[in-house]
């Protein structure tokens, strides 16, 4: 702690990123760039690492006085928690941008993202909040414009709508309350619903307006059109934090709308009650069920690798939404642990498409295969990822999952929890496809001299792989620091097992459990087993003869049977909707312009007139 | 809602008003507009100088018999002075544009003088 | 030295313009030149009277003739006047540097006068304290704004120039009926009298006379429905004039407008008044916003932009709280810098690249990087993104509006920004990843060097609020507290 | 069928308004003395400016930055005309060239006419009148001329620089007040001098009414003159 003066550690945090991006954007050269970049990366995790002992047991708050507004930053358990994850995905993006990026456009705005998430961590009031989450969204709105005009547009549309929801809705809190700050303005709004001073209808439009706002971010159904686009049309490097970190913005702010503010916490009650059930929690987690059941149809669907991460990525998401509108304690330490987890495993898999992306420059299932031996590290970052991902022991991804099940079943949601099933086995139907269509099978011959992923591309896989076993094998270490700042009701038996009121899961004797069945399975594989080669494209035939058009290969069409299945419902498309809405108003824009400037003076006149007349009809009636 | 009573030196200056308003409203000939414009202004200076007026006294002029009490108020004629003038302004400004319009459009109807719109 | 000598204010302009005939024979050069040094000298005393109104905390009350008011008429310099005297000065001035590029057409001598008297007549409507001096000062500035819109004598200019005439004609016979009424039922003009005297006239005679003010003053303010004039003199205006009119010709009509209706807080029917000008405000956010959006000549879409946020501004200006009037003044001052900024920009392109179709601002990152810098940054500065000034007076202003109950004003006016921040998108993404067509052009250093300053202005005060914020509310908590107002004028005794 | 929907539109429309309009006027009743602060003036236009006219002491002294604005105004009106009618080359527009007994009349009454604009705006800080009307009477001079002589036109090298020389004075007076008197537009001859306090009601009285109104009679005359000329004048088509 003597190594960073306490009165350092929050503005280190926040501007270095910032001051660092600017330095690379300036010195736009060759290595003096990415180094700048680096390090402007590494301050804030040092910084936050050094900080662990204070942060977890207390608190290091700063203020700026801007004149206008007093904005107050505070570094306690929870917001270390969020700003290390978002830290830690930070400086494996910096690597992965060292080798993926030779712009310093690149590094100034995903640098600009970055500080901007992290002030959305730390802010305490809800200027700062707005500002710095107006900063992340530029930054990474910049990263996407510069790449496709279209889809940074509806990025921006859909952004600036929740940016300004929140604003209405900060608006409104100040307005009744006088203050910005989280913990009085929401005193004082509970005091003011108890004696009566605020309506319910008015706390009921600052609640939905806050979850607007950050469920555009979160990327729930029906507000996460810009994602796909987005989290793709973008350099990969980027979209690791994007939507490793970007995402927990939005999560984040569900958080703070629902446990930091306690007077919403009781509006909660005063919503009234559902099937047993809080309405307005209720209503989360079905948006958060919806989410993960439609972006994982969606992501099985694709045939785009990006697409394919960026709707994983919002299914996903769904999930901790899911988790936290569950609302007990097991599920939202599930969702804490689920930020972390998907952080790592999500960051991991865009590192490794833009590892693919780099060596290959493609993007689609049917380009790629074969792949294993010519990038092995890469391979093995790929299984880590996509084990973590299905939710599959020993990784972190399976103790997070597991913890969110627990909660639901425990909260008697059993549909909710059906969905988490769902969830996970079409999570698991995307993965293998993704594991099988890119590294194995037959390799296309362009793709001979296919080299390893470049060093520091690496480093950043690597950086992002470790904490998805370590977290994996020893879950209680994260559960220790979530109950640190919420009580999740579930207890730390060692750092290798954990235990909620209804089961335990003991990491350490799974993982043991499995390595030995794998062993087993190898020695049975490789002594007893006796294979047969067969051709790839022979697994779904079945010795029936098909077309070609109808040649479902894992590379190509796989899950084409689903998408028929799944006809009536696919004719239904949130993107369409957006776009003919976004027609309409273009069309009432004409309209209106026409109309009403219709360069004729003598109209403009009678506009004259007509106030004139409003006026004389109020001062004669 | 009774009829107020106003004088009729009020009732002649807001007829002037609203006949004005009227051309404005309805004639489409530019020159037209402009006369109609220049009606109301001269309706306002009417109605002005006519507030100003004290039934019996005479012109602010203090000369031979006429003192501070036999005098009206010289305010609103001071002020229509001004106000004459800057209606001649305006209205000069509107000719000399109008004849600019002329020379461009060929046209002094103000609905095919329509270019900027939207 | 004498606070009278603030007079120079109004004295500086008018006795230069009327020397201009004199040395019309030197060419339109030196005419220029003279145009920029006596924008530079009246700068000079803006400042000077700024410093002295700031330093002292009184206003500077110039008494023409040496009469008190209510007799004579007197320029109330407080603090508000006294930062956009400033404004008015120093915008001039850059947009006085900008003719050189921009103003070819003859006679150059003519626009020199016209250039220097718009800028008294705002100057004049934003100092006076007498409601008739008001009435002349802006007449002043609407002849000067119709004439310099027809300047460039083509028929759109002539076209726009006659809108204006009809509707500004119509609004300011209005406004003289309202004075004669407010005359009529006081007896006196001063505007500080009048506030005294606001709560006793005949309700129906201040209802009736402050409607009338109102609506005459909101033509100028470009109020929805009454600013159909204004999108069309913006852009057929000389590109340095269109920025005047945006910087401050709409704000002192604004200010105007919320001055004499603060002075008149004890009459009867205010809160309809008010009511209606919230009203109106917010449909001029929208109408103008959703009229920009398919835009074709960017001009023209930054016009309807300028009319948006001028809508903005009297919505704060009308919610009828101090800090609604205190962000509104802030709006203002960073509107000023924007729009100047942006009109600066837009014209310069329009002069180089010849018109102001969006084709035009195709690849502009590479063919001009330094004015599609500047552009940009004015236009992130317009959408109110943080760490660009706009953003908190937007802040304050929704702050405002729904601190006095106006939450769906705030909400229409904040859907309605949406719709501005995708056509300043659109404009971006066309300067920087449009087509470029391999030409490079070599920009100015002078117009670099106010696009630059203009700038780094935006982004101090994005960066750190704090002076100019202190700023905004003096100049606010100046238009609004009208009781110290009517105490700082010192009104004689005239009484009934 | 529309214009007669217009009509009655308008119509209906402006009555409304009209009745409004009244209503607010029958708080304003006609003919009472409801004089607050042109009492004021009434009683002491005398003693403090030295002018017999109150209207003419209200337009150029007390409310002196009234009229240093309408003179503005009308100063923009000629500019701005000039601006929008200059032509590269131009001539004079004329249809026919006028009767011999219009140009003969023209002929012998162009300098009463003139010597009468000169006798209003002198007077009028005794008579009705002024500046404004003085110009206004001049300008009619130069006004007759144009109609009468098909080529005539006025001297323009005089009359630019002369409206701004005039223009200037008026500023100058109001500015040496500010340096005699510390404020602008100050009455220095008046307050300062006193001069003309033995003959009010005469000429040679008012302060600095007269000079102002001379200068504003000149600026009047050379402006409204060349309102007329610049619209009188079209392009030379080549």
């Amino acid at each position: 702690m003597t190594l960073v003066p306490e009165a350092y550690v929050v503005p280190l945090t926040l501007f270095s990123p910032l001051v660092f991006g600017v330095l690379a954007w300036l010195f736009d050269r060759d290595w003096v760039r990415e180094t700048l970049g680096v390090i402007g990366a590494a301050v804030p995790l040092t910084v936050l690492s050094l900080a662990y002992e204070k942060a977890s047991s207390g608190t290091i708050s700063y203020t700026i006085d801007t004149g206008v507004f007093k904005l107050h930053f505070v570094l306690n358990s929870l917001s270390w928690y969020f700003a290390f994850i978002g830290a830690l995905v930070g400086i494996a993006m910096a690597f992965g941008l060292s080798s993926t990026s030779r712009r310093g456009y690149d590094w100034l705005f995903s640098l600009m993202s970055f500080t901007g998430v992290m002030g959305v961590f730390l802010a305490r009031d809800f200027v700062s909040l707005f500002l710095f989450w107006e900063l992340m969204t530029f930054g990474s709105f910049m990263m996407v414009l510069r790449r496709n005009r279209h889809e940074s547009l509806k990025y921006f549309v859909l952004s600036v709508i929740g940016a300004y929801s929140m604003l209405l809705a900060i608006g409104m809190v100040y307005a009744k309350t006088g203050t910005l700050d989280y913990a009085m303005a929401s005193q004082t709004l509970l005091l003011l619903t108890k004696m009566g001073g605020v309506s319910k209808a008015y706390v009921d439009t600052i609640f939905a307006l806050f979850l607007l706002a950050f469920g555009v971010k979160a990327g729930v159904v029906p507000l996460h059109v810009w994602a796909p686009g987005a989290y793709g049309e973008n350099d990969q490097s980027y979209t690791s934090f994007f939507s490793g970190v970007l995402s927990k913005a939005g999560v984040y702010g569900f958080i703070i709308t629902l446990f930091v503010m306690p007077s919403l916490y009781g509006i909660y009650f005063a919503m009234g009650t559902f099937h047993g059930h809080l309405t307005g929690t209720y209503l989360i987690a079905w948006a958060g069920a919806v989410t993960v059941v439609v972006a994982s149809f969606l992501a099985v669907l694709q045939e785009d690798i990006r697409k394919l991460l960026a709707y994983s990525s919002v299914g996903q998401v769904g999930y901790i939404i899911l988790a936290l509108g569950v609302f007990n304690g097991v599920a939202v330490g599930g969702a804490m642990f689920h930020v972390l987890s998907h952080a790592m495993f999500k960051g991991l898999f865009w590192l490794i498409s833009a590892a693919l992306i780099l060596r290959t420059g493609k993007t689609r299932f049917e380009d790629f295969g074969g792949l294993a031996e010519k990038m092995p590290v890469t391979f093995a970052m790929a299984l880590i990822a996509v084990l973590s991902l299905a939710g599959i022991p020993p990784m972190a991804g399976f103790a997070s999952k597991w913890l969110i099940y627990e909660g639901a079943i425990q909260a008697h949601m059993p549909l909710v929890a059906g969905t988490i099933f769902l969830g996970s086995a079409l999570a698991f139907a995307y993965v293998v496809r993704f594991l099988y269509a890119v590294w194995f099978g037959q390799r296309p011959s362009d793709l001979d001299d296919v080299r390893e992923a470049p060093l520091p591309l690496l480093v950043g896989m690597t950086v992002l792989a470790i904490p998805n076993i370590v977290f994996g094998i020893a879950p209680g270490l994260a559960v220790r620091l979530i109950n640190r700042f919420f009580n999740t009701n579930i207890t730390v038996n060692s750092y290798y097992s954990i235990s909620t009121p209804t089961g335990t899961y003991n990491a350490l004797s799974v993982t043991l459990v499995l390595i030995v069945g794998l062993a087993i399975a190898g020695l049975v594989y490789i002594y007893g087993a006796n294979a047969r080669k067969i051709k790839v494209t022979n697994t779904y035939q079945s010795g029936n003869p098909v077309t070609e058009e109808y040649n479902l290969v894992i590379r190509r069409n796989f899950y084409r049977p689903l998408a028929e299945a799944l006809d009536f419902w696919l004719k239904y498309s949130w993107d369409r909707f957006y776009e003919r809405l976004a027609n309409l108003s273009e069309d009432f824009a004409d309209w209106l312009r026409e109309g009403f400037y219709n360069g004729n003076v003598q109209s403009y006149s009678w506009y004259l007139a007509i106030i004139l007349l409003i006026l004389a009809i109020w001062g004669v009636l | 809602m009774s009829v107020p009573h106003i004088g009729l030196y009020y009732f002649g200056a807001l007829s002037l008003v609203l006949v004005g308003i009227y051309g404005v409203l309805v004639k489409k000939n530019l020159l037209k507009i402009l006369i109609s414009l220049s009606i109301v202004e001269t309706g306002v200076n009417l109605l002005l100088i006519s507030v100003g007026y004290i039934t019996g006294r005479s012109a602010p002029i203090l000369s031979e018999g006429i003192g501070p009490k036999q005098a009206v108020d010289p305010i609103p004629q001071a002020l229509v002075l001004t106000a004459i003038v800057i209606g001649v302004a305006t209205t000069a400004m509107a000719l000399s544009v109008a004849i600019t319009l002329y020379e461009k459009y060929g046209t002094l109807n103000i609905e095919e003088i329509r270019r900027l719109r939207g | 030295m004498n606070g009278q000598y603030a007079s120079l204010l109004v004295a500086l302009p008018l006795i230069s313009a009327f020397f201009v005939p004199l040395i019309k024979g030197l060419g339109g050069r030196a005419i220029k030149y003279y145009l920029t040094l006596i924008t530079a000298l009246q700068a000079g005393v803006a400042a000077w009277v700024f410093k002295t109104v700031y330093t002292t905390g009184k206003p500077i009350i110039v008494m023409a003739g040496g009469w008190r008011p209510p007799v004579g008429i007197d320029l109330y310099i407080g603090h508000f006047a006294a930062l956009f005297v400033l404004i008015v000065a120093l915008v001039s001035f850059f947009m006085a540097i900008f003719s050189f590029d921009s103003v070819s057409t003859e006679p150059t001598d003519k626009y020199a006068m016209l250039f220097l008297l718009l800028m008294l007549g705002a100057t004049g409507m934003i100092a006076t304290g007498d409601i008739f001096n008001l009435f002349v000062f802006m007449e002043i500035t609407s002849i000067t704004a119709y004439a310099l819109t027809a300047y460039n004598k083509t028929g759109e200019a002539a076209e726009a120039a006659m809108k204006y005439i009809v509707l500004g004609g119509i609004g300011s016979s209005f406004f003289l009926i309202g004075i004669t009424l407010i005359y009529g039922s006081t007896g006196t003009l001063n505007m500080a009298q009048l506030a005294q005297l606001a709560g006793s006239i005949n309700p129906t005679v201040i209802k009736v006379g402050l409607s009338l003010l109102v609506f005459g003053l909101a033509v100028e303010a470009e109020l929805f429905p009454l600013n159909a004039w204004a999108p069309d003199a913006y852009q057929a205006a000389p590109h340095p004039v269109t920025a005047m009119f945006s910087a401050f010709v709409v704000k002192a009509g604004l200010y105007a407008l919320a001055r004499l209706v603060y002075l008149f807080s004890h009459a009867a029917g205010w809160d309809f008044i008010l009511k209606l000008l919230v009203i109106m405000a917010t449909l001029t956010v929208f109408a103008a916003e959703f009229s920009a959006l398919r835009q074709r000549d960017v001009k023209r879409m930054i016009a309807y932009s300028s009319i948006s946020q001028v809508g903005l501004i009297a919505l704060a200006l009308s919610v009828g709280s101090q800090l609604g009037v205190q962000a509104g003044v802030f709006h203002m001052i960073n509107h000023a810098v924007v729009k100047t900024l942006l009109f600066l920009t837009v014209g310069y392109v329009g002069v180089k690249v010849g018109g102001t179709g969006i084709e035009n601002f195709s690849g502009l990152g590479r063919k001009m990087p330094l004015t599609a810098f500047a552009l940009t940054v004015g236009a992130l500065a317009a959408v109110g993104i943080p760490l660009f000034n706009i953003f908190w007076s937007k802040v304050w202003i929704i702050i405002a509006s729904i601190e006095q109950g106006y939450a769906w004003e705030a909400g229409v006016v904040l859907a309605a920004s949406v719709v501005e921040a995708v056509y300043y998108l659109r404009l971006i993404h066309t300067m920087w990843f449009g087509g470029w067509d391999g030409m490079r052009i070599r920009e100015s250093l002078p117009l670099g060097t106010i696009a630059l300053f203009l700038v780094l202005l935006i982004l101090a005060i994005g960066v750190y609020p704090n002076p100019f914020w202190t700023l905004a509310k003096s100049a606010g908590t100046d238009i609004f507290n009208v009781s110290r107002y009517i105490a700082n004028v010192p009104l004689m005794g005239v009484g009934p | 069928m529309v214009s007669v929907l217009k009509r009655s539109l308008a119509i209906i429309t402006l009555l409304i308004i009209g009745y409004w309009l009244a209503q607010g006027l029958a708080g304003v009743p006609f003919g009472q003395d409801r004089m607050l602060v042109g009492k004021y003036y009434l009683e002491n236009v005398k003693a403090q400016t030295g002018a017999v006219n109150a209207v003419t002491a209200i337009v150029v002294n007390y409310r002196g930055f009234d009229t240093l604005g309408e003179v503005t105004v009308l100063f923009i009106a000629s500019t701005g005309v000039g601006a929008l009618l200059w032509r590269r080359k131009k001539r004079r527009t004329a249809k026919t060239e006028g009767s011999v007994v219009l140009r003969t009349g023209s002929e012998l009454l162009f300098p009463f006419i003139l010597m009468f604009g000169t006798y209003i705006f002198i007077h009028g800080h005794l008579t009705p009148g002024g500046g404004f009307p003085g110009g206004a009477t001049i300008a009619t001079a130069f006004l007759i001329l144009y109609m009468a002589f098909v080529d005539y036109e006025i001297p323009h090298r005089l009359f630019e620089p002369l409206e701004g020389l005039a223009g200037m004075g008026y500023v100058l007076v109001g500015l040496i007040g500010l340096a005699i008197g510390s404020y602008f537009l100050f009455d220095w001859i008046w307050q300062t001098w006193h001069w003309g306090a033995a003959n009010l009601g005469r000429l040679f009285s008012g302060g600095f009414i007269p000079i102002i109104y001379t200068l504003i009679g000149l600026k009047v005359g050379t402006e409204l003159s060349g309102i007329v000329d610049s619209m009188l004048t079209e392009e030379v088509r080549e």
